[in-house]
Formats: C-alpha cells, structure tokens, sequence
C-alpha cells in the first residue's frame, strides 16, 4: 500500500504550563486504511509521546475516542483519513466540554444527567428470580432496539449547539436512554422519568436541529427520540391538566 | 460549563438519588403547553400557510387570477361561512405560537440566554393577543353584525 | 480546564447547521405573515375603501417582493416539517415504523390535496 | 496525598467488577463500596464481547451436559467441582441480567433466545444480537446507579496494593484528572482489570487490557495459576485484530481456504466450524503453512464466508459483524469473503482463587479474566466468559460482603507509608527520568512482537527459553526508557509506563509456565511434546513471583465426575 505524508494539525492544551490552547503540527505517514487514531498513536509512539488522548477498544463500542476531526464529532477509530477533504488534519477536543488536557475532555455532566433519568427498570414489584425472565416479544424488543444502542461517547453533544449554550440541557444521549427505558415493556417508571424530563433541567430547550442524530455512530437517532418524549410529556401534562385524579396512577 | 474542580472528594460524581428527585418535583408547567401549541402550529401553518399566501398575496400580482377574487366583494361573500371563519382563525393562531416560539429559541441561540423570561413574556404575549384579536375579527367583530351562529 | 466558547457564527459552520436556521426563520416568517393576515381581517372589517387600500399596499412592487419572500422561507418551512414530522414518530401506527422518506412522500401528496381543497372551499374555486 | 476510606474497593469496572460490587451492595446495604477504574466503566473491554453467554434454560440442556462441555472444552484442566457449581448458577444470572434490563434476543414466544456456539453440544448461548457484552456492561453499568453505597471513582490508576499485616487494606492510585497520588483505604480489595492480551502484538483486547491486577497480586506474593493458557480466537480481523465473533460461525458461518474448501472437514469433521477454538486456530495456521491461505498486505489470512445466510439474517443475528467489516476493512459480508486470521482473545489464567473469588491474601479477591478459578482449564468455550464474570461476580461480591462485616477497619498507618513509597516511585522515580535511551513505545513493541512469536499459537523449548532471556533484558531496557511528559495531569505516557511494567511482569510468568508444561494441551502447544501428558501435567501450575526467574510449583486438578479421556471433536 502505498504511504503518503499528510499534516495533523493537533489542539494542544497542558494545564499545568499553557495559559490557553494551540495547535501543533505532525506530518504522518498514511495509508488507505490509516484512521484517525492510527495517525495519533503514531504521533504519541514515535513525535511526541506528551500528546494526550483517550482511546480503547479501536473498533467503535467502547465510546472513548470521540474528537472533533476537521470541526465534526467522530470516534477517530472508524475514520480513514484518505475520506477527509483537505490538505491538513484538525484535531480537536469535543466542543462544549471542559478541556483537561490536548484532546481529553471532562463530560461528568452528562454521568450526572444519565443518573437523573433513572437508567435502570423501574418496576412496583420485582418478580423474584426463580420465576424466570420477563417475557417479551422480539417486537417489544424492536421498540427500544435502537435507543440501547448508545454507547455514551458524546458526540452527540459536541454536535449540539443548544447543549453549547444552555448546559441545564439534559441533552441527547441522556433523552435517548430515559426513552429507551420508557419504551421497555417490562419498565413501569415512564411516569416518574417524563416528570423528570418534563423539567427546566430537561428536555424543552431541544429545537430539534437534529445534528446529534446525523454525528451518531450507533444509528441512536436521540434527536427523533428528544422529539417523541416531547410529545409523551406534553400528552401526560395534558392529562394531569384534565384529569388530576387519574394522573398519580 | 468550565465549572471549575471541586476539592477532591472522591465519588463527588454520584448524585444522590433524593437530589434528583427533588430537582424532578419542580416540573414545567409553560413549556409543554406552548411546545404542544408550537407544534400544532407547525402542522398547520405547512399545510394551509403556503396556499393561503400564494393565493391572496402572489396570484393576483403575478397575473393568474383576475384581482376581483380576491377584492372586497369577494371577500365579503365568502366569509359569513363559519369554515372560512374558522379558517383565518386557526391559520392566524397557529402561524403565531408557531412563529413566536421559534423566534424565541432564534433569540435564545444568538446567546440572548439572561433574558428568556423578556424573551418568552414578549413572544408568547404577541401570540395570545394575536390570536384573541384573531378570535374578534372572525366571531365577534360587530360592524358586519357577525357573531357565532347560536349567540 | 478550558471552558468552551461556542463561536458566533456557528451555524454557518455545516450547511445541515444553516438549514436548521433557515427552517426557524421560515417558522418567524409564518407568524409574519399571520398578522398580515390579522391586518387584513381588521381592514376588512373597517369597510370597502380602508380595504381597497390594503390591497392596493398589497400589491405595490415592494410588497410583492415582501410576500415572495415570505412565501418562500414558509415553504422552506413547510417541506422541513413535512420531512421532520416523519423521523419523529412517537405513534407507531403500522406494525413497522415507516422510513422517514415515505412519510415525506406521503406528507407533500396530503399537502398538494389539502391545497386543493383549500382552494375550493375556503378561497371560492378554481 | 488525599484519601479516602471504604468498606471495599472493586479495581475494574467491566462485568466482573460491576456485578461484584452490585452483588456486595445487595448482600451487605450497610457497606460502602468504591469502583475504582482506569476508564470510565463504560469503556471496559467488556464492551467488546460479541457472541454471547452460556447458560441451561431449557429442557434439551442439562447441568451435566453443560458441564462436561466445558471440562472438555478446557482439555480435562478445569477443576470440576468449579465448574459444576459455575453451571448450576448460569442460570439465575441471565434472569436477573433481564431483569436488570439486559435486552436479551428474544423468541416469538417472549422467551430468551439461545444459539449454538463452539464447543458447546447444544443451542446454548443466550445473546442479545451480537452485541452482548456491550449491552451486559451498559445494563450493569446503569443498574449500579440505583444504588447509594456504589460509589465511583472513574479514571483513578491503581499503582499497589496496600497491605496491613499480611490482609489487604487498600490501593493507592493516581487521580488521572486531578493529577495526585491518592490513597484508598479499604477493609477488602477485588480485583477485576480483566486480561493482559496487549502484551501480544495481534490482538482483539483494547489498549486497556495491560493485566494490571494479575500484577498487583503476583507482586503481592499471590500465585498466578496456569498463565500459559493463552486463547487465540480463530477470526481476527488481520491488521486492526478487531474481533469477528464466533456467532458468526454459530449462526452457520463457514471457514474457506483459497481454494474455496471447508478445510475444517481434515481437522474437526465432527464439529466443523463449531469446533473449540485452540482446534481452530491450529488448523487454521496448518492451512496458512501449508500455502492453503490468501495473501493479503497484513499476511495470510483465510476467509469466512456469510454469503450464504443472506441478508436477513446477517442484519438481524450478526448487525456489528457486517458493520465492523463494512467500516473496517470496506467489505460486505453480504456479498464478500472477511478475511480473518487467529489473534490473541483471551487468557485462561490468572490470579488464583476459589469459587468465592479469595486468593491467598485475606481481603483480596480476583475475578473474572484476572482470576483462575478455574474453569476453564486448558482452553475457554467460548460464551463461557461473560456467564464467568457474572457468576463468580456475584459469589465474589457475597463473599467480600461478608468479610467486611467481620473485619475491622485498617489504622491506616500502611496506608500513610505505602503513599509515600508510591509518591517516591512514581514521581521521583518514573516522571523525573529525562529522555532515555528508550521510548515506552520501542520496549512494548519488542515485547509484544516476542510473546507473539515465541510464546504464541505453537511453543517450543528453545523459543520459549529465548522469550525468558528476553523478557529478563526487556527489564534492564523498561529501566532506561524516560518520560517527556512532565505533567501530572491525565499524563497518559506515564501511565502507559506502569501499565509496561504490570505487563512484563505477567509476560514473564506466562512464559516461565509455558516453558515448565512439558506437554500439550489445550491452548498449550508445544511441539516439541505434542501429545498430552496426564501423568505429569494433569496439574494446574502455580506462579510465585521470585527474584531472578518466578518459582513454579504445581497442584492436582480437581476431579470429580468426569475422567480425563480423549479430546476428540
């Protein structure tokens, strides 16, 4: 395979000696199946080994190496740099999060968020183990299929302008999740997540610009899914409105 | 954002469960209602809105209608039907929380964020005195002696 | 740990970014063209002449060009709900969820009959 | 030099650490219990876990069937009084897995499905479409959260095990974010890092899998049992090592040679592609030696072939088989071959323990990859892994729940020590090394590069003596390697270090107990003794880490109702 130079232009940031962010450029030996990450492990194994960044599994499930790559959230493991447009390579840390170093970004918001929509089955009694599984249909599994598909690795907010400007936001990949439990036949806690939702800290400041569900990886669509909850929170409001007795239930 | 480190502390990342739910308790009462306008205005400005405005406003100008269908006579033999009442009024109403929630989230998004109670008070108060006034000029309006058909 | 500044012009950085703000801008126009409804009604009601001369305003060359502006950012507005309305489905009707493009499909045919019939009922005929 | 104190800290936060604290928060509310992890725990390499996990439901299966499987699988090493109590409680954890959330596939009838898997006699291995690990670890995960004494403390690097007396008492640990050295002290410590497959060079692991645990226990005079079971998974993709789980040959996948033939038929004609995987991975490098493979930029490889289940099935049973090859080598497996080569998956050893998860330490526990307790001898089933991390998870997070009731708090005085030690170490001793002659990048390779070749799929005495002597110089050049980075905050390079260091360590006793095993068996394969030996190696063996070469010693297996026989598929 033939190899060719192409530069990384790489966001530089060391909290303990810069006062704000650079850039720093790598010229890096590419071929056709070189990804992004290959091109940064490449820098920190034989340029520079201070350059900082997160990554694991490099096939695109263990969420951790989300950057924004020429301006654009991606897992830098499922990006070949031979399908990027341009002379130079930007790299940068995911928008709307704190930077602590180069390119590694804090997002414990979020783990507060996910934690606030109840992520886990919500049922009045637990049936005990030795009456076996829940039964469910493969359909009812199809319901919530593609919002379990989140692996949490927050592209989705990098790519929301909303989440950039109100951080109250319970943002994307949270609103997908509490909607794939609500969605779970076996789940009985949809009231109490869309009144969790249904809050300043929820989910009215979407505007549905729906970039988090053209950046995700996994297909999660939160957008559509922030749209839908919208919809069930409304429903229930108005049903509290109208019937107060039954609403509690 | 940028929320600077908090002294070391170790599980300082788990929020109990007790503060989560009191922030839950504090629910919305607004904003799914004028979401749920928002959206039935969405719906019924894109299906009505664009006829509406070619017909009364384009056609005429742009030569396809002789101006009398859409002149005073026109008009006043048409709007007596309660369906054509109706019409302007949904039209008129649905196209202002429509319009009005947007253009508070555009203000929202130019980073005018400290002054979304201005923002929302002005907005969705141009909505509901529009539409109150729209309500006045389809049903109540006394000139013409139009008023609903069983007052 | 840097906080982070999102740029002024951000949504002029993608095109799908500056789509989203055209689609809420036509939504502001749609009110727009509400009160120019509003006002319409109001001309009316204060007689034949006070409405002559709305239409006469109406039909000035700046207007003219005021309105095709209009129309145009709620048609803009129009086509993204009709595609939109189709990716958030919170009501799954048929056993399988319908791909968005078909529900857009199905959208604009509804639209184009409910033109028509608005045309015939409300607006008097072809 | 901060600090903080729990009644038990679990080091990982895969399956096996998650399940062993949420089992110890149920069994004893009263505790507090720390997941300390390098990552957030929703990147641990649980997530990578495709195919799925074991376990009897139904009427066609029995215990005993699903016991011998695995005995046999394991090449007669296992300890069966393990694996029967490991089959008799499969079956509970996939319920309560489901009802934690876990989004099981499902048959029409509501039920959970199950589809076969290599090695096992029956349709066996429960899944939720080839994503398993990934949704066990996000529905353990997410359920650790309704819980008030989990506490976590996500990217904290464990440096040591501090002891008090001869119990454990804690961990320090480097605060990645924070950039300080910490002590943790606790009453008892789990261990559950998980493997060590980066110290091979062609791997499925990810970059966090550096056998952290297994070398905090070994250096704490713990024995490492039968490190010389290394599994090669038969379908890696070559280049990237990324995984192609064997459900793709349980959904009825085949292995093709260039000359488009099922060259299985001259190997396991019994089995087929649902052979174990130590068979597979052998008879797929016979085919590559024998010049039966294709070529490709990144060696020899041999194809699998999906064509024929057809689209449908591909999209429904195998959706991240055809994603990965679609997004990584740029094929359909619609349409096209994946090529597929064996790479390291996993290890059958680890830090020895029993079924409670206790190693020799009081209040140290090991479990999942990092521990053997062990079942599966020789050679792991596959689906067996998951059913072992949430099995002994839970009887690991019981037994850690009861000892801390009983065991009084630490003084915290070794803690103060062990700090300062590590502070001396770590600081003055790694981060204050200028540019050396060697990079951490440049010894890791070496490394890798070596156990690939001498310590890999086939072994002989004189490479596996080579590796010895190696890794022994690999030590002196690990001395001289300097760091640039002299920051404390997230200094990735630092900590990319210690992990080198942990994985010489496991490195070394792996090849020391391959170079004792005389024989081969299972994964095991020495060609210079290639048959079995029962009379001498029907013993697990025990590494103790010594000055100069670690102390080998060995330990009967457990046998309890199935004779050692022949392991023919």
């Amino acid at each position: 395979m033939a190899e060719r130079e192409v530069v990384f232009r790489v966001h530089r940031y060391r909290p303990e000696s810069d006062r704000g962010p650079t850039y720093q450029d790598y010229r890096v030996p590419i071929r056709d199946d070189t990804v992004v990450l290959d091109a940064l492990n490449h820098i920190k194994d034989t340029l520079d080994p201070t350059l900082t960044f997160r990554w694991s599994c490099r096939m695109g499930i263990c969420g951790s190496c989300g950057m924004n790559v020429n301006g654009t959230p991606v897992l830098t493991c499922g990006v070949f740099v031979k399908d990027l447009r341009g002379g130079v390579v930007t790299v940068d840390p995911m928008a709307n999060f704190p930077v602590l170093k180069d390119l590694v970004v804090e997002f414990d918001d979020f783990m507060r968020k996910l934690q606030g929509v109840k992520p886990f089955l919500i049922r009045k009694e637990d049936a005990p183990l030795s009456a076996g599984e829940y039964r469910q249909t493969p359909e009812q599994v199809e319901a919530y299929r593609q919002q379990s598909m989140c692996i949490n690795c927050m592209l989705c907010y990098s790519a929301c302008p909303v989440y950039s400007r109100t951080d109250h936001f319970l943002g994307p990949a949270a609103s997908a999740i509490a909607y794939r439990y609500i969605k779970d036949s076996r789940d009985e806690g949809a009231d109490e997540r869309l009144g969790r939702i249904s809050t300043k800290t929820g989910i009215w400041e979407c505007t549905f610009v729906g970039e988090c569900s053209v950046v995700c990886p996994k297909d999660v669509d939160p957008a559509a899914a922030i749209q839908s909850l919208k919809v069930l929170a409304s429903m229930r409001h108005m049903r509290r409105i109208l019937m107060p007795k039954s609403a509690s239930r | 954002m940028g929320v600077p480190r908090e002294p070391w502390n170790p599980g300082h990342e788990i929020v109990r469960l007790e503060a989560v739910a009191k922030e839950a308790e504090r629910e919305v009462v607004l904003e799914p209602m004028v979401w749920g306008l928002f959206s039935l205005g969405g719906f019924i400005t894109a299906f009505l809105l664009p006829v509406t405005i070619f017909f009364l406003s384009l056609a005429v100008p742009l030569g396809l209608w002789p101006a009398e269908r859409i002149g005073y006579g026109a008009f006043a033999a048409r709007f007596p039907d309660l369906l054509v009442r109706l019409f302007f009024l949904v039209v008129i109403g649905g196209g202002l929380f429509h319009g009005m929630h947007r253009l508070r989230h555009i203000l929202l998004d130019a980073g005018l964020t400290r002054a979304d109670t201005l923002w929302a008070v002005l907005c969705y108060g141009v909505a509901v005195f529009g539409t109150l006034a729209a309500v006045y000029y389809t049903f109540l309006e006394p000139t013409f002696g139009w008023s609903l058909p069983f007052l | 740990m840097l906080p982070w500044k999102r740029p002024a012009g951000w949504w002029l950085r993608n095109p799908r970014y500056f789509l989203f703000q055209m689609r809420e801008v036509g939504g502001v126009f749609a009110a727009l063209y509400a009160l120019v409804l509003l006002w319409q009604l109001r001309e009316f009601s204060q007689g034949e002449l006070a409405y002559a001369t709305f239409l006469a305003f109406m039909g000035t060359p700046g207007m003219f060009v005021v309105n095709a502006v209009m129309f145009a950012f709620v048609l803009v507005h129009a086509i993204t709900w009709f595609a939109l309305i189709g990716k958030a489905q919170p009501v799954q009707l048929t056993k399988e969820p319908i791909p968005w493009q078909k529900a857009f499909a199905g959208n604009l045919v509804a639209w184009v009959g409910i033109s028509v019939v608005v045309l015939y009922l409300i607006f008097g005929g072809l | 030099m901060d600090r903080a104190t729990y009644d038990v800290v679990v080091v990982g936060g895969g399956a096996a650490g998650l399940r062993a604290a949420i089992a110890a928060a149920e069994a004893n509310p009263a505790a507090s219990i720390a997941i300390v992890s390098k990552v957030y725990p929703m990147r641990s390499h649980t997530v990578s876990a495709e195919g799925g996990t074991a376990a009897v439901l139904r009427d066609y299966d029995s215990f005993d069937l699903h016991c011998f499987d695995t005995i046999k699988g394991s090449d007669y090493l296992a300890d069966q009084d393990a694996v029967e109590f490991f089959v008799s409680k499969c079956p509970e954890e996939i319920v309560q897995l489901e009802h934690w959330g876990c989004p099981w596939s499902r048959d029409p009838d509501g039920r959970v499905s199950q589809r076969a898997f290599g090695g096992m006699s029956v349709k066996r291995t429960v899944f939720a479409a080839d994503k398993v690990g990934f949704h066990i670890l996000h529905a353990l995960f997410q359920t650790t959260m309704k819980f008030d004494n989990i506490h976590r403390l996500d990217e904290f690097f464990v440096t040591d095990l501090i002891r008090e007396g001869n119990a454990a008492a804690g961990v320090t640990a480097l605060d990645m974010r924070g950039g300080e050295l910490v002590r943790i002290t606790s009453k008892a410590v789990v261990l559950a890092t998980g493997g060590c497959g980066r110290i091979y060079e062609f791997t499925t692991n990810g970059f966090i899998k550096t056998g952290d645990g297994m070398a905090l226990a070994y250096r704490a005079g713990v024995a490492l049992k039968d490190m010389e079971f290394v599994q090669f998974h038969p379908t890696a993709l070559p280049g990237t090592g990324i995984l192609i789980t064997e459900a793709a040959r349980g959904e009825g996948g085949y292995l093709i040679n260039k000359d488009g033939e099922r060259f299985l038929k001259r190997y396991v004609p019994e089995k087929m592609e649902l052979g174990p995987r130590d068979i597979l991975s052998r008879s797929i490098m016979s085919e590559i030696r024998e010049g039966r493979a294709f070529d490709g930029p990144y060696g020899h490889y041999i194809g699998l072939d999906l064509r024929h289940l057809g689209e449908g099935t591909i999209n429904t049973k195998l959706p991240m088989v055809r994603e990965l090859a679609e997004k990584y080598v740029g094929i359909d497996p619609v349409n096209e071959l994946i090529p597929v080569r064996p790479g390291q998956h996993y290890i059958m050893g680890g830090v020895a323990t029993n079924a409670r998860g206790e190693t020799s330490v009081p209040g140290l526990y090991a479990v999942g990859e990092t521990a053997c307790v062990s079942i599966n001898g020789a050679n792991r089933l596959g689906s067996n892994s998951l059913s072992e991390c949430l099995v002994f998870g839970t009887s690991t997070g019981r037994a850690v729940a009861e000892y801390v009731r009983k065991k009084d708090w630490p003084s915290g005085a070794a803690a103060k020590e062990a700090v300062l030690a590590e502070e001396a170490r770590i600081y003055d001793g790694f981060l204050k090394r200028e540019r050396g002659s060697e990079t951490v990048a440049g010894v890791r390779k070496e490394m890798q590069q070596l156990m690939e070749r001498d310590v890999g799929i086939y072994r002989t005495e004189a490479g596996l003596r080579e590796a010895c002597a190696r890794l022994v110089s690999l030590r002196e050049r690990f001395a001289g390697i300097g760091i640039a980075d002299k920051e404390r905050v997230f200094n990735t390079e630092l900590t990319t270090v210690l992990e080198l260091d942990y994985m010489l360590e496991v490195a070394t006793a792996i090849a020391h107990s391959a170079l004792g095993r005389e024989e081969s068996r299972g994964a095991h394969s020495r060609t210079d003794f290639p048959k079995r030996d029962d009379a001498r190696f029907l013993n697990h063996t025990l590494a103790f880490r010594a000055d100069g070469a670690p102390r080998i010693e060995y330990l009967p297996v457990t046998i309890t109702r199935w004779q050692p026989a022949a392991r023919v598929y």
